[in-house]
């Protein structure tokens, strides 16, 4: 019974501090952002006021039901991808629902909420909104290609298709697989920054191009559940890549200190990029990412 | 600047050969006015174009001489090749203000046509863009026209703030406007009245 | 009956658009069917008010044409009034106004910067330049008073004289921004990204360069070397050294690239002048401005801007007040009938990069 | 009595005669026979249910064939997705086809094709299997052309593809009648090894191509669009749902029955085969991506669907074996949900082309619902039942060393996205326009078999065990052994990897509603409802006749990125076959005048031609 | 559904969002006037207006702040009012530079208008031709006082005014023609 309720606090605190990691990375990277652009910057809790800011909105304009549920089917996405993914190494705690982290239904969960935003910014009737799905959908299709084979190459290697055996994996090896399968992490690693819509890759939501993209007509609290589920499904991300090619994290401190390594590097990359148009922005995965995946898989196979 | 004016003179002798009624006229240096009739305007800048190679076609104005009840339209153009400009103009009647395009010598000039369409009321034959251009459902006379009072208009279209024609105490409107009460601003800095 | 092309509105209000215009762009796919421009949102009938105005009150208001980069305008002005008065100006104001139009040159200049790259997404850059910009603004400041608008040049000269150790200020800022071309350099133009971006993007045909009215950085971006400096030099133009840089395939990239070396060329320009400034007066007497006829006439007068040419064209009836004045900003034809033409067949990601790249300024397209 | 009546022939009777009783109300009281059908495929589909799984076997003596219908686990399966979905389709029907032009006849061959459909899964013999399958093709034919005259060219395509597979099949049920001097099923199987190999393998072959027509596998996938889309939607469900799973129902039976008895070449079979279907999946994936008719899209997404089956069918591991069939029963759901939805939005607004559709989400909230949990299905997203089977099949191909196969399935898969996206937006998403102003939700009728099929599709996704219990019992009939399942957690053959679906499908749906508590409880007095016509458009008011939905060229961008080379070169391939088979198809016209009479006429003649001539067939070797 | 709240949580609670209000501005991305040349160098590295949660937003949905950097032209104001309808609740207007007070230098022009807050109600007001980003941040800041003491009510005003705004709006925009505001 204890257990039980051990689970119970650990559903409720999971998420809190997945959302608290992610808006402080937010703000971070806006404070890094701002001191590479020669200026002072916000503060740091400035996205948590942002947020709060957008709960309180007096009004929300919603075009319909579809609309208004497109943050839900985000939230609800970012929060149990959040559920399967181990957080820490060996805590049964940070585990809730992660019985073996299984990698194929991440990969599936994590375009649960992508789906409800892309419906929802359909039904504004906004072709703005439009055009930034057909943008992000397809710049989709790009960086999932060399993710793929990177974790194909991963899964044969390590004979698993579960988080929970890779990090085992790395734990009887005691090297983290970007030492093991340096390819792989490369094509992985390339593919996380497409994953993060950092510019080059932030075509779905050029604002100079198609206004903000899907997001052209969500405001309010839609926005702000929008943005509450980014900050977790940055956390998810982190963690997961964090797990995958850097052998995961004993405790918090550590797995903040890689999540934070790992983020900079979209976020580097970013504020020195401009961004890609989208077809560049799919071949630009289709050549040596993929190259890399394909090196990675042949030499498992080989 | 008014020395070695050979090359202007040159081109102006061209055009005097050419057109026997125009004016002709080499203002400076790279300036040269040509005043012709309304008929030889089209021929003119087909001349200047082709044979003259002016390839660039500055700037089309329109001028109102509401005096002699005249618009005078004014074609500057410019060659690459002698970097000489030329100001072609003409005078057409105000009343019924109609004037073949210039469309066809150069794409641009169709902008510059609609601008005088709206601005001044000529109407461009054979350009059959003449939609809206700066204004948006204008329904006076149109307005660069000198007989378009613009201080009226507005006056009669516009809130204007009270106080500002003829300085009157602001203060009582912005008090009921807003509600707050105002210092004497005129007390205060000493301005004037 | 419905229209089968999606009916995209790129403007007023959106982020990818320069100033206050819009194009309504006709799109099937992410490929530009039509495009149409409209402008007038910033219409103040400058040129009606004008002929409400006395010549000096006209000052003010020219300035504001183009909100960017005033001084071409006082400049037009000035000389339109100098010509039609056959009024001589003094050495050193003319070396004032080259450094005033050159110095607001570099500014509109690092306001494209900012402009172009922030319509492909570069947050940094406009961050840097229009960061930098405001040393030019700090200049003008101490120089005029006005950090935009200046009012600065005059018939007959310029309103004041330097300040004392401005000579120092302008070439220390000259040396930082030239130091901080390197950075530019290495985020902007010699990014592949950029030049991935830029290259065959909005093509001007050459053939067509001169007929279609285009001027200024695109028009040397087609390879066509025409400056108004060179041309038909005003001020004391032939007297400084410089070069007019010019570059092949009239596209966005070319145009990125004449501007990038006349930024060069324009903090040498400043340098020269700053050199060979004689001393001496800086304005001609001139007449009671509540009272100030000018002859009868008319006159064209041109200056290069940040932009291209900006021609004025002016007519006196001998009264108070302008008979008439016209004004030919660069954008007019570049934001108009040029970009509805060069738009056709791009893809919607570029629209705003173009027309960063033509210099678009709506403000001078529809005063 | 109930056990006397429920028997294979009295289904058989029921829906042959009911057929032709349809066919002849219709011609004397109209407007019954839609009720009338209904009826008989009802008591059709209940029988198929009760009908006992092992001891119903029928058999007799046609001249001298002994031939034999029988029930067993593998056919059950398919059986019950046929008797499912043919119900289903004859309730929707009733509405979708109501006023339309010779309904006798369209529930004539809906019958027919239905029962001929339950003949093919119940017969133990080669020879009933063939007459089944000629049946079937000719009846849905004849639906395909049903509509109008100008699809008749589709219809002929498709006939002649299917003869060509029903030609390789005759020839293969000749070499192996030849070996084993009988038609029937299981002799046939127990003296396969007695072939010599070089017959085995063309047998196998014919088998495979012959089936994998109808399942509409890649080079002879050209008939599928077209006949998709011109046939009615109502019957198109039954056409990709079940339809074309007849062809997997053989394939599956010549894999694990025949195929794997050759034990040299079966590994270079199941090779050649998997990446046949992958292949097909992502081309077809790739073309539905760029399609602007809705059902044309359906059509690519279904020949793709069949393409992870075919996958799963090759790969052979027990695990694959039960996505495949998984698949299947699945896919027979889903794409009759969508197919359905598309019907329902032709029913209302008489468009399938996305470019015009548009908006009618609110009008239609059911069936945007059904296209919804349809769209997700096939894209594979927890917790609906897609998941489920692509889970099992990744799991099975890694782990059965189809390394790069797996990335081609998982880019198809992704791909799929931008398809099913289109698909639902175009149709029910964007500007809501004046012209459908006045569309409604559609009849009752329509919507219960959408939504049971919805429900079906959710339940397999939380508790899958209902469904892989059957299939592991089939599987068993096929001799393969049942891979790990359980009631809802799914198990891979390598440790430490499985999902619990039940833990998947309660976290997302406490998260869902607890996420749409929130939002629709706070300021909810302020939640405003706008039209789609208020959108930020920059300021700007758009005029009546401007389009501001973004439905053409959708995936340009995507399109351009597979760059020049990728894409014409696949177009003009396949330009290229479906001109020739066209032109080849409009020589055969003058063979098949698409009289049904004269079709008959030839099969017959054919079969008497056979078995005239068998004696000197008897010799012929190949 | 009304929840009581303890008197003083309530308080709290209204403080908290006033203070997140306040703190974060989003900028609508419109340059209505000449003002539009001062906003880059206010939100970029020499001023950094981010340093007081100002930023720049694409769409009016997203935004809190409307900037009139100038004054408007009769074809502007329409699509301002539009954008401003667009807008949600809590919103509030900046007005630059004298041309939004009385019509500034364009008193006699034809074609803009002189009284800005006749059309839409304006918050705070920026005099000055035109100020400089030192007042810009200044009028965001009593921006920020207003919405901590709650008086930055345009909306409010706008909603409960609105027939008679709507009466001057139409005076000069003849075409009307566009959807009704409805919240």
């Amino acid at each position: 019974m204890d257990s039980f309720w051990m689970k119970i606090l650990g559903f409720v605190i999971t998420p809190l501090v997945a959302f608290a990691v992610g808006v402080t990375y937010g703000g971070i990277v806006r404070k890094i952002t701002a001191r590479i652009q020669n200026r002072v910057g916000p503060p740091i809790y400035q996205n948590l006021l942002d947020i709060t800011k957008l709960y309180s909105k007096k009004t929300a304009v919603n075009h319909g039901v579809m609309q208004h549920l497109g943050p839900v089917f985000a939230i609800t996405a970012s929060v149990t991808s959040l559920f399967f993914v181990p957080v820490l190494r060996d805590s049964s705690f940070w585990f809730n629902l992660s019985f073996d982290g299984d990698l194929i239904f991440l990969l599936y969960m994590m375009v649960f909420g992508s789906l409800g935003m892309a419906l929802g910014a359909g039904q504004t009737g906004n072709p703005n909104s439009a055009i930034g799905v057909s943008r992000g959908l397809a710049l989709m299709v790009g960086y999932e290609i060399p993710f793929v084979l990177s974790l194909v190459a991963l899964m044969i290697q390590f004979q698993t298709t579960s988080i929970h055996g890779l990090l085992a994996v790395q734990d009887t090896f005691s090297s983290w697989i970007i030492f093991q399968s340096p390819f792989a992490t490369i094509a992985g690693i390339l593919a996380f920054l497409g994953m993060m819509h950092y510019a080059p890759f932030d075509v779905p939501f050029a604002p100079a191009e198609v206004a903000s993209g899907p997001a052209s007509e969500f405001g309010g609290k839609y926005l702000a559940l929008m943005m509450t589920s980014g900050s977790i499904f940055t956390f998810v991300k982190l963690v997961l890549f964090v797990n995958i090619y850097f052998g995961g994290a004993e405790d918090l401190l550590t797995l903040i200190l890689k999540t934070f390594i790992l983020y900079m590097i979209p976020v580097l990359t970013g504020i020195v990029n401009p961004r890609y148009r989208t077809e560049q922005a799919i071949q630009f995965f289709w050549k040596w990412p993929t190259v890399f995946g394909i090196i990675a898989i042949l030499i498992v196979v080989l | 600047m008014q020395n070695n004016l050979e090359l202007e003179n040159k081109i102006a002798e061209k055009i005097k050969i050419a057109f026997q009624t125009a004016e002709v006229q080499v203002q400076r240096k790279q300036r040269i006015k040509v005043n012709l009739n309304e008929d030889l305007v089209h021929p003119f800048l087909t001349f200047a174009k082709n044979t003259l190679s002016y390839k660039h076609l500055s700037h089309i104005s329109c001028v109102d001489w509401i005096e002699d009840n005249q618009f005078e339209l004014v074609y500057i153009l410019l060659s690459y090749d002698s970097l000489v400009q030329i100001i072609a103009k003409t005078r057409i009647n105000r009343e019924k203000a109609e004037f073949p395009t210039a469309r066809n010598y150069w794409p641009q000039v169709e902008t510059y046509e609609r601008e005088i369409h709206e601005l001044y009321g000529i109407n461009f034959v054979g350009n059959d863009h003449l939609v809206d251009f700066v204004l948006e459902d204008w329904e006076d006379l149109p307005p660069m026209r000198r007989d378009f009072d613009t201080v009226k208009y507005s006056q009669e279209h516009f809130f204007n703030r009270p106080g500002r024609e003829d300085a009157q105490d602001v203060r009582k409107t912005v008090t009921k406007h807003s509600g707050e009460e105002l210092p004497d601003l005129a007390k205060i800095y000493s301005v004037r009245n | 009956m419905r229209e089968k092309e999606t009916t995209l509105y790129l403007g007023p209000q959106h982020p990818g658009i320069t100033g206050n215009m819009m194009v309504k762009l006709k799109v099937t796919g992410d490929t530009i069917i039509k495009a149409e421009t409209h402008v007038g949102y910033l219409h103040r009938a400058f040129e009606k008010l004008m002929e409400a105005r006395n010549w000096m009150q006209c000052f003010p208001i020219v300035c504001r044409i183009c909100v960017p980069e005033p001084d071409p305008n006082e400049e037009n002005l000035a000389r339109i009034i100098e010509e039609l008065e056959g009024r001589e100006v003094p050495e050193r104001a003319k070396y004032i106004r080259v450094m005033v139009l050159e110095l607001a040159r570099l500014g509109t200049y690092l306001l494209w910067m900012g402009g172009q790259s922030g319509s492909m997404g570069l947050y940094t850059m406009p961050q840097w330049t229009i960061g930098d910009r405001d040393y030019i603004l700090d200049l003008f400041e101490a120089l005029t008073g006005g950090r935009v608008y200046h009012m600065y040049i005059w018939p007959g000269g310029v309103r004041r004289d330097l300040p004392e150790g401005f000579k120092d200020k302008v070439l220390k800022t000259m040396d930082y921004l030239e130091g901080r071309l390197k950075d530019y350099d290495d985020l902007l133009f010699d990014n592949a990204l950029f030049y991935k971006r830029a290259k065959g993007i909005g093509v001007i045909d050459k053939s067509k360069a001169m007929e279609w009215g285009v001027v200024g950085a695109p028009l040397r971006g087609c390879g066509i070397k025409h400056d108004v400096r060179i041309d038909e030099p005003y001020e004391v133009y032939d007297k400084l050294k410089f070069v007019v840089p010019t570059a092949e395939g009239g596209d966005v990239w070319a145009r990125a690239l004449v501007r990038r070396q006349e930024f060069e060329q324009s903090i040498s320009i400043i340098r020269q002048v700053m050199e060979q400034m004689p001393s001496g007066e800086f304005y001609n007497k001139v007449p009671n401005p509540l009272n100030w006829k000018v002859p009868a006439g008319d006159a064209y007068v041109k200056t290069e801007s940040a932009r291209g040419e900006f021609g004025y064209y002016g007519v006196s009836d001998g009264g108070l007040k302008p008979r008439r004045m016209h004004v030919r900003g660069p954008a007019y034809v570049h934001g108009v009938s040029l970009l509805e033409r060069i738009l056709v067949g791009a893809n919607i990601a570029d629209v705003s990069f173009i027309m960063n790249s033509l210099g678009t300024c709506p403000p001078e397209i529809e005063r | 009595m109930v056990e006397i009546m429920i028997s294979i022939p009295v289904i058989f009777v029921t829906i042959f005669v009911g057929a032709i009783l349809t066919y002849l109300i219709k011609l004397i009281m109209p407007k019954v026979e839609a009720y009338f059908a209904l009826l008989v495929s009802a008591a059709t589909s209940y029988m198929a249910f009760a009908l006992p799984k092992t001891e119903s076997i029928y058999k007799f003596n046609l001249g001298s064939f002994n031939l034999m219908w029988g029930n067993n686990e593998y056919s059950h399966l398919f059986a019950m997705l046929v008797a499912v979905l043919g119900f289903f389709v004859v309730l929707y029907s009733m509405d979708f086809m109501a006023g339309k032009v010779n309904l006798g006849f369209y529930y004539f061959n809906l019958l027919v094709s239905i029962g001929s459909m339950l003949g093919i899964v119940y017969s133990q013999d080669f020879l009933s299997l063939f007459i089944f399958w000629e049946i079937m093709t000719w009846s849905s034919f004849m639906l395909v052309i049903y509509a109008q005259d100008e699809k008749f060219s589709v219809g002929i395509k498709y006939f002649v593809f299917s003869a060509i597979g029903a030609y390789l099949l005759l020839t293969a049920l000749v070499i192996l009648y030849t070996n084993s001097g009988s038609f029937l099923l299981e002799d046939n199987i127990n003296n396969f090894i007695y072939l010599s190999s070089q017959n085995q393998i063309l047998v196998i072959i014919f088998l495979i191509i012959g089936f994998g027509v109808k399942a509409a596998m890649m080079p002879f996938h050209v008939w599928a669009p077209d006949a998709y889309k011109a046939a009615p939607s109502s019957f198109t469900a039954l056409f990709s749902g079940a339809l074309s799973k007849m062809g997997i129902f053989g394939i599956g039976l010549v894999l694990f029955k025949f195929a794997i008895q050759n034990t040299d070449y079966f590994t270079y079979f199941q090779f050649a085969l998997a990446w046949l279907g992958g292949i097909t999946a992502l081309l077809s994936t790739f073309y539905a991506v760029f399609q602007t008719d809705a059902k044309k899209l359906l059509a690519y997404s279904s020949i793709g669907q069949l393409g992870y089956i075919i996958v799963g069918l090759a790969v052979g591991t027990p695990l694959s074996i039960m996505s495949a069939l998984l698949l299947t029963i699945l896919h027979g759901a889903f794409k009759a949900m969508l197919f359905m939805s598309a019907g329902a939005v032709y029913y209302r607004t008489g468009l399938l082309d996305m470019n015009e559709t548009r908006g009618l989400i609110r009008k239609m909230p059911l069936t945007f619902l059904t296209a919804l949990m349809g769209i997700i299905t096939v894209a594979g997203v927890p917790p609906l039942g897609g998941f489920v089977s692509k889970w099992m099949l990744y799991e099975a191909l890694i782990q059965s060393n189809y390394y790069f196969l797996v990335i081609i399935i998982f880019v198809a898969s992704t791909a799929a996205f931008l398809y099913l996206y289109r698909f639902i937006f175009s149709l029910f998403l964007g500007q809501e326009e004046k012209e459908f102003e006045n569309v409604k939700e559609v009849p009752i009728k329509m919507i219960i078999p959408m939504l049971l099929l919805a429900g079906f599709t959710l339940a397999v996704g939380v508790v899958p065990g209902f469904v892989l219990e059957q299939i592991s019992k089939a599987m068993g009939y096929l001799g393969i052994q049942t891979p790990n399942w359980e009631n809802s957690v799914l198990f891979s053959n390598w440790e430490n990897s499985s999902v619990n679906l039940m833990s998947v499908a309660t976290s997302i749906g406490i998260l869902f509603v607890l996420g749409a508590i929130f939002l629709t409880i706070k300021n909810y007095r302020s939640t405003r409802y706008v039209t789609t016509k208020d959108i930020h458009t920059s300021g700007e008011v758009p005029t009546e006749n401007e389009n501001l939905t973004f439905a053409v060229n959708f995936y340009q961008p995507f399109e351009r990125s597979l760059g020049s080379v990728i894409k014409p070169s696949i177009d003009r391939i396949f330009n290229l076959i479906g001109k020739n088979i066209e032109s080849a198809a409009d020589y055969l016209r003058y063979i098949y005048t698409g009289n049904g009479q004269t079709y008959a006429m030839y099969v017959i003649l054919f079969f008497v031609v056979l078995i005239l001539f068998a004696d000197l067939m008897f010799g012929f070797k190949f | 559904m009304e929840i009581t709240y303890d008197k003083n949580a309530q308080e709290i609670l209204s403080t908290i969002k006033s203070f997140a209000r306040k703190s974060s501005l989003w900028v609508i991305a419109y340059g209505t006037g000449c003002g539009a040349i001062e906003i880059p160098p206010t939100m970029t590295s020499r001023y950094d207006a981010e340093r007081f949660g100002i930023r720049g937003s694409a769409t009016p949905r997203q935004a809190d702040v409307l900037l009139i950097t100038g004054y408007l032209a009769v074809k502007t104001l329409k699509r301002v009012i539009r954008t401003y309808e667009q807008m949600q609740d809590p919103k509030y207007v900046i007005a630059f530079g004298s041309c939004t007070i009385n019509g500034g230098m364009y008193w006699d022009s034809y074609n803009t208008i002189k009284l800005l807050d006749k059309y839409i109600p304006v918050d705070v007001y920026i005099n000055g031709c035109m100020p400089r980003p030192e007042a810009v941040i200044q009028g965001f800041i009593k921006l920020q006082e207003l919405i901590m003491n709650k008086k930055a009510e345009g909306a409010a005003k706008y909603k409960e005014n609105l027939e008679w705004y709507r009466e001057n709006q139409r005076k000069i925009i003849h075409n009307w023609r566009m959807p009704e505001y409805n919240w």
